[in-house]
């Protein structure tokens, strides 16, 4: 058994969260009630410090960059929400952050999301892979078509369009079934990662002391 | 370190994208200005959508709240934008029915966007008097923290109904399998692929992919935004195009992939 | 006016973002970054808000001593403990870290790992053979499933020198249906962030600010 | 009437699912089975990029996970840094996430207490610097100019080793452990920009992603999830919690692959019934 405090109070948290599987309880809901305090302070910690410390206080007061005081303006009309009257200065603030990106998301969605993929599903020059590779690419080609014909919305699915769109829903779902058996695997894996804490470091019963 | 074509410091391989952004921009721009003038632009029937009557419907009958997640991401995401478009719909609904709407956010940001849009639903409506500005609240920016946060709602308030729209993570199934294990109905839209499988498991209806951006348009009907919808289905069209034209020439040796 | 004015600032920062995207002049280079920092600053801002509320809403339930209002005071001392731990001692070392090693990060992998469960749970109920759809779904995943662990490699048949076994197979819906599913997903998705992006910078959208007034 | 089997097979307790999925992953923990471990040749790869490595040569090592995902990226840490150490192979690491740096600390006091290395000459830390893109990319050029300071604050002008080896080019090889899309993005400006060699592990999630970029050569060999450093573990030779935790891996699959069944018979037994 361990002597360690810290491993006793983790063990105790672990436990208290696996007790949701058979019901909702006091000791869980302790937990649960305590995690949200400690996260969500633990967060606020995080971004006072990177960001308006670091990001903010630092660079203007020991280097002079300016340029940030606007986006500290930004951050001071956000507390304008605090006010009915000056709730509206915080929407100076949430339009700069919606359409600052947006911005940016219109070029680069359109390279990586559009662009590269319609360049990646393209054949191979004929004869330069062998035949089942080939025959893989034709059907990558047809799969993805037909997905996109599935997402075809101002037309009704009938006729051919019918057939090419439950083709898509096939490879939807045969994808969907792939991706998660795939996960069953790594969700497993963090629960045997949890059983080895309890018995290795907090029990000592388990082969090893999962050391490095 | 970039290639640079002239003193502009242009780059001369993001031709491309630019090209395609314009192109989109002018297919909604004309669009749109077409659907203006006659208003009646078909829309494919989407169930997970044609379903949001009903399942509010169905928790006013049974006098329990509506829940809403509007994801994981903040605002600068487009997926948490349809979410939130989406949410002032299902808004409107429930002010009309005097349904309690629960809005727990991950995203401080999102937490405010939710609350300007749920009370302008509610004013909307003609209903200011029932919104709760406490029901739409930030909980935790801990991505398990949160999904704990929900579960812990699921299972003490009980809500009838769960809407999951947005972007989502591992999270996304603790939240579905709760909601799941209550009996509520729930209704998921999201573009994270990695996650759909979940949601279609767990839920009544899962909106996939691009369908969450349709949402807000099918449920709103608004002909400004029907028109988007169209010019992106001519995108689609395209881009289907250049996969049949590429593939074409790039099999057939007529062409050389860059 | 108080949504008009906004729109034009978002409208304008919107545009120097998108035009800095196909320039690489130093002084685009430095508004990019200028601009990432502001948004952090906003981010951090926000965050401090969205916790005078949390703090608001359960000191309001403990106040008027609301059913179970002992779980808000247990939220509200964890997140006044950590905030006094990170301010006092520092943010390296010391109980701030100690209460995230302890306390924070074996909840969180907890909760991940419930996942687990809650993974088995909804493929016994949704991976039955009730429609076409649900038996594509349930064999694609028992295949994946199987030829991911030792069982996949020794369930096959050889014929010459080619294996043909379960993790192959396995291998093969990863590769094709399941890249498809994903490349189909990818490109309509794309285009449905684009067009709402254009739609945020032209200002047809911005129903995200509420009804102007 | 008693009800039939098949109506309590349908309306199961989840509870039950529950602890059938507890027991089949705990009990191999506790003892384990030994079930077999077949490299594949991903794996088979990853490891021919290590064993090419002689004493003396440098390779970069980046920790691109969190806490929260030890489970499945420790082991591969582990085999990794035992094995290149072992052979008197020297490591530059960093990170490219904020909670990394209590992930990699064990691995820098396995290295300097337990195994003798000579931190600054056989090993550096280099810490954690935010922007991802920015830092890959900045690598390429200069270590020590985008890591002026390592993580303990010292200048990293005065290592020997970074003043042998300073960008890519200097070493012989990239290990990325990530448990997000950063072995995608060391392969495409590493490896597509500087044409470093790059080897990665990846969650059983993240695996999925790497296919293409090896089928092309980008990647020259990785690992997936459990299942992978299982594989690393046996073609090292240092057995460890992977394939210990590959047994549970099998059993639990097993289990759930069982109760899917059941579901399936009993749902085919009531329809047949019905009809």
């Amino acid at each position: 058994m361990s002597t360690d405090l810290g491993v006793w109070v983790a063990a105790f948290f672990t436990l208290a969260i696996f007790s949701s599987l058979y019901r909702d309880n006091p000791v869980y809901r302790f937990a649960e009630s305590l995690l949200v305090g400690v996260s969500a302070g633990y967060y606020l910690v995080q971004y006072a410090y990177s960001a308006l410390y670091k990001k903010l206080w630092i660079p203007v007061v020991q280097d002079q960059d300016w340029g940030l005081l606007f986006g500290g303006l930004l951050g001071l009309l956000v507390l304008g929400r605090l006010h009915r009257r000056t709730e509206w200065l915080a929407r100076f603030a949430i339009a700069f952050y919606v359409a600052a990106w947006a911005g940016y998301l219109i070029p680069s969605a359109m390279k990586a999301q559009v662009l590269e993929q319609i360049a990646g599903t393209w054949l191979s020059p004929a004869g330069s892979v062998p035949l089942g590779a080939a025959v893989n690419e034709v059907l990558l080609l047809v799969g993805v078509i037909s997905i996109l014909v599935y997402f075809y919305f101002s037309r009704e699915h009938v006729g051919a369009l019918g057939v090419a769109s439950r083709l898509g829903i096939t490879f939807l779902m045969l994808g969907f079934g792939a991706s998660f058996g795939y996960t069953i695997m790594g969700r497993i894996t963090l629960l045997i990662g949890r059983f080895q804490f309890l018995f290795d470091r907090w029990l000592g019963i388990g082969p090893s002391s999962g050391g490095v | 370190m970039i290639p640079l074509q002239d003193a502009t410091g242009f780059q001369a391989t993001r031709w491309p994208e630019l090209v395609a952004a314009l192109a989109l921009a002018l297919l909604i721009v004309v669009w749109i200005v077409r659907t203006r003038r006659s208003s009646d632009v078909f829309v494919r029937r989407i169930p997970g959508l044609e379903a949001v009557e009903e399942a509010v419907g169905r928790a006013t009958e049974m006098g329990r709240p509506v829940l809403f997640i509007p994801g994981m991401d903040s605002m600068d995401e487009t997926g948490t934008l349809a979410a939130v478009n989406i949410l002032g719909q299902v808004a409107a609904r429930t002010a009309r029915y005097e349904t309690r709407l629960l809005v727990p956010c991950r995203d401080p940001i999102v937490t405010n966007v939710a609350q300007e849009v749920v009370r302008a639903a509610y004013t909307a409506e003609g209903r200011p008097d029932l919104y709760r500005a406490d029901d739409v609240r930030y909980e935790t920016y801990g991505q398990f923290a949160y999904a704990i946060a929900v579960q812990g709602i699921m299972l003490r308030e009980r809500p009838a109904t769960n809407f999951f729209f947005g972007r989502y993570y591992a999270e996304s199934l603790i939240m579905a399998e709760t909601g799941n294990l209550t009996g509520a109905i729930q209704i998921a839209g999201t573009d994270s692929d990695s996650q759909l499988p979940f949601f279609i498991c767990a839920c009544d209806y899962t909106l996939i992919g691009e369908e969450l951006y349709a949402g807000s348009v099918y449920l709103s009907r608004e002909p400004r935004l029907l028109g988007t919808l169209k010019a992106q289905d001519m995108a689609k069209a395209i881009v289907i195009v250049a996969l049949l034209l590429g593939s074409l020439a790039t099999a057939t040796h007529l062409w050389t992939r860059p | 006016m108080k949504t008009t004015l906004p729109i034009l600032f978002g409208f304008l920062v919107g545009l120097v973002m998108f035009v800095q995207y196909f320039f690489s002049h130093p002084s685009l280079q430095r508004t990019y970054n200028l601009v990432l920092d502001w948004k952090q600053i906003v981010f951090g801002m926000m965050l401090i808000l969205g916790t005078i509320g949390l703090v608001r809403h359960h000191g309001v339930r403990i106040q008027r001593r609301e059913r179970a209002w002992g779980y808000s005071a247990v939220t509200l001392s964890g997140l006044v403990a950590v905030i006094l731990a990170g301010v006092g001692g520092g943010v390296q070392g010391g109980p701030y870290a100690w209460s995230f090693e302890n306390v924070q990060s074996p909840m969180q992998s907890t909760i991940f790992a419930l996942l687990a469960f809650y993974v088995a749970s909804a493929a016994y109920r949704a991976f039955r053979a009730r429609t076409v759809h649900a038996t594509l779904l349930l064999c694609a995943g028992i295949i994946v499933m199987l030829g991911r662990v030792s069982i996949g490699e020794m369930l096959g048949f050889s014929v010459g020198d080619a294996r043909y076994s379960l993790a192959g197979l396995s291998g093969w819906i990863l590769d094709v249906p399941n890249l498809a599913a994903k490349r189909g997903i990818l490109i309509g998705v794309g285009l449905g962030v684009s067009a709402t992006a254009l739609k945020i910078l032209l200002g047809i959208e911005r129903s995200y600010l509420g009804k102007g007034d | 009437m008693p009800r039939p089997w098949w109506e309590h097979a349908l309306r199961l307790d989840r509870r039950l699912l529950f602890v059938a999925v507890a027991l089949a992953v705990a009990i191999p923990v506790l003892f384990p089975l030994g079930l077999p471990v077949v490299p594949g040749k991903e794996s088979r790869d990853f490891f021919a990029a290590l064993e090419q490595l002689q004493p003396g040569d440098v390779i970069l090592f980046s920790f691109d996970y969190e806490a929260d995902s030890r489970a499945e990226m420790d082991p591969m840490t582990r085999v990794v840094w035992r094995y290149c150490l072992g052979r008197g192979v020297r490591i530059i690491a960093l990170t490219n996430y904020a909670g990394g740096p209590g992930v990699a600390e064990p691995y820098i006091e396995l290295a300097t207490k337990q195994l003798g290395q000579v931190y600054g000459e056989d090993v550096v830390f280099l810490g954690y610097n935010p922007d991802y893109s920015g830092t890959i990319l900045r690598l390429g050029e200069s270590f020590r100019a985008t890591f002026p300071a390592d993580q303990y604050g010292r200048s990293t002008a005065d290592f020997p080793l970074l003043q042998r080896a300073n960008r890519y080019a200097d070493t012989k090889l990239i290990v990325t452990i990530a448990a997000s899309s950063l072995a995608e993005y060391w392969t495409i400006w590493a490896h597509g920009k500087y044409d470093a060699k790059v080897i990665a592990g990846a969650t059983a999630i993240q695996a999925v992603h790497l296919y293409p970029y090896y089928q092309t050569g980008q990647v020259s060999g990785f690992l997936g999830g459990l299942k992978g450093a299982a594989e690393l573990e046996r073609l090292a030779e240092l057995p460890g919690d992977a394939t210990r935790g590959m047994d549970s891996q099998t059993t639990g699959h097993a289990v759930i692959v069982l109760f899917i069944l059941l579901g399936n018979v009993a749902y085919f037994a009531q329809r047949r019934r019905k009809s």
